[in-house]
């Protein structure tokens, strides 16, 4: 892998908006965001709208027959995956607050998630 | 009674067939029949052979095999949806057989009811 | 000889559960899965939508999909009820037919 | 098959609420519409929501690659299959009106579809 | 240095456009593809957000998708570009960075 | 210009694959470079070589083989994803090549834009 000694380092954004279980697009993305950590990038991560459930605690997904990855998220420090911001309007339209996340996260209004989404050099959402 | 299960969305991508596949579980439980599960749209692709989901993840595609073997469940994937998007008798896993969009007719003709999972 | 109607997205997502909600009949019964279930709580932005429609028609909720998610039961709206898979089979059977809303 | 000559005669409902070309849904239902007109049952279709795309006439997706199955709604009459209902409502939010359709049609209020679809013995929804 | 945003589901149906809508900034680019172009046209419940939006941003609709589902390009709301796959690529080109509300 | 497509679901049930390619040949006339296209989620079925749709229809499959052979375009399917749903080397399409995820962030490096078609 030449570009991990390429020295150029973007800004990645991985923008959550989809709940988890209901579709993949929430593992997959967190497959995604492992990868990344590879590349020595500049890697943020964005919950918001449903995406803000991916990061709830207490998930138990036995129960629908399919794995918990949710652990995973507490994994992402080890990786130097730090930079994670919830979008607080998201939040509070489901009845949640920051205690009822599994991480600790930077949380933005969502003008200050629209402005930083802006400085963004790539963005992933699925 | 007899029920008809209609799956629109392949594996792992949507819930759909997980759900459908506690709810078939779950009927039988009950006593119910599952009169025939009908695989429709891009649920054809709950019928390869060829997957293989990460270990410590389920594996969808036997969770049908599973059901068809221990309740005789008909698993049927429709032969012009699979054609389009490459489920074949040459990739089809056993339990399952390919046959005509009738059969999902038929099953909501003789079927007291008929349950859709989808996106 | 009601319906079951089912509804599997979120309505933050999607229209579903809105468009579910101008069609089923007084009576009927509404049954909310997969992401769905997000509406069932009580402090969400839908939770006066959902008390309204408890009063004429039969809600619940799939609990395996409300621990999934970490949300808890305990916290559904007033008039919801949970059900487990085999309460599903029950509602489906007990009603005269299903109409999913995807 | 034996179930064209079996004599159960159900009311089917084939619900369309996707807009076409954007997703398959649209196209499949059609040849499920097909299909059931084999079996001697009492077939309805209803448009509603993006749904009501689906019978606009002028569609023309030759410049996005993908195949015109819009005529297909014109040949249905030819399988006994008449009873269309569109929703008044879902036209006018799309500023469409019954003009619009490519296809004679029985337009009815939202509480009016809700009463129709009530009465249904299966109802199948993409 | 603006973002192009693309948003690809109808906002009858999903939320993606009222999100992107939520988080594009002033001078952004945003063109409606596939089965987003509905909102484009006039006449329709999202004729006057769709105006507002045109006062600070830039926004297209893909010609050929409108075609495809039989929509008039004659009718899209003022201030709305129609353009072309051409279009789309020189909308991505002459921005930084692309994000798909999907 | 350097663009690099990435495509989240699979063909025909979703319009996202023909947008892509229509937006892969646009990018292509005018003279850009598409330095890879990546498949990820469903995106890896779009390179099953079973698929065969009605012939009045197109075949998405067919589509991305003949950009990459006029245009030698680089069309990767992530080799995770493509395991999980059952796209492997024994029915992948000539013109594709199964990777890593790493050939996704690698192309978001590299290219000058990163363009996303999904549901």
């Amino acid at each position: 892998m030449d570009d991990m000694e390429s020295g150029v380092v973007k800004k990645f954004m991985f923008v959550n908006r989809k709940a988890p279980h209901g579709t993949v697009y929430a593992l997959e993305v967190l497959e995604m965001v492992l990868i990344s950590a590879a590349f020595d990038q500049d890697v943020h991560l964005a919950f918001l709208d449903d995406g803000v459930l991916q990061i709830k605690k207490g998930q138990t997904p036995a129960g629908i027959g399919v794995k918990n990855f949710s652990p995973t998220y507490r994994a992402l420090e080890g990786y130097d995956i730090e930079k994670l911001y919830v979008e607080a309007e998201s939040l509070a339209e489901r009845g949640l607050t920051e205690d009822d996340l599994l991480v600790p996260v930077e949380v933005l209004s969502r003008a200050e998630m629209g402005r930083l989404m802006a400085g963004m050099d790539v963005v992933l959402t699925a | 009674m007899k029920f008809a299960v209609l799956v629109n969305e392949g594996p792992y991508n949507h819930q759909a067939a997980d759900s459908a596949l506690q709810f078939c579980k779950a009927a039988l439980d009950k006593g119910h029949e599952i009169f025939r599960v009908f695989f429709y749209y891009d649920g054809v692709n709950n019928a390869t052979r060829l997957g293989e989901p990460p270990s410590d993840d389920r594996n969808v595609t036997r969770n049908w095999q599973k059901l068809a073997e221990d309740h005789k469940v008909d698993l049927v994937v429709c032969v012009a949806a699979g054609l389009r998007r490459g489920i074949t008798e040459s990739n089809l896993a056993q339990g399952f057989r390919i046959s005509g969009l009738g059969q999902l007719i038929e099953a909501g003709i003789h079927a007291d009811r008929l349950v859709t999972f989808g996106d | 000889m009601a319906t079951l109607h089912t509804v599997n997205k979120s309505p933050f997502e999607r229209s579903n559960l809105e468009a579910c909600l101008g069609h089923a009949q007084p009576g009927d019964a509404i049954l909310l899965i997969e992401d769905a279930v997000i509406a069932a709580l009580s402090g969400t932005a839908f939770e006066g939508k959902m008390a309204d429609a408890a009063r004429t028609m039969r809600l619940a909720v799939l609990g395996p999909d409300l621990a999934a998610r970490g949300l808890d039961p305990a916290k559904v709206v007033t008039g919801i009820t949970v059900v487990d898979y085999a309460g599903f089979v029950d509602l489906a059977a007990e009603t005269k037919a299903t109409n999913a809303w995807l």
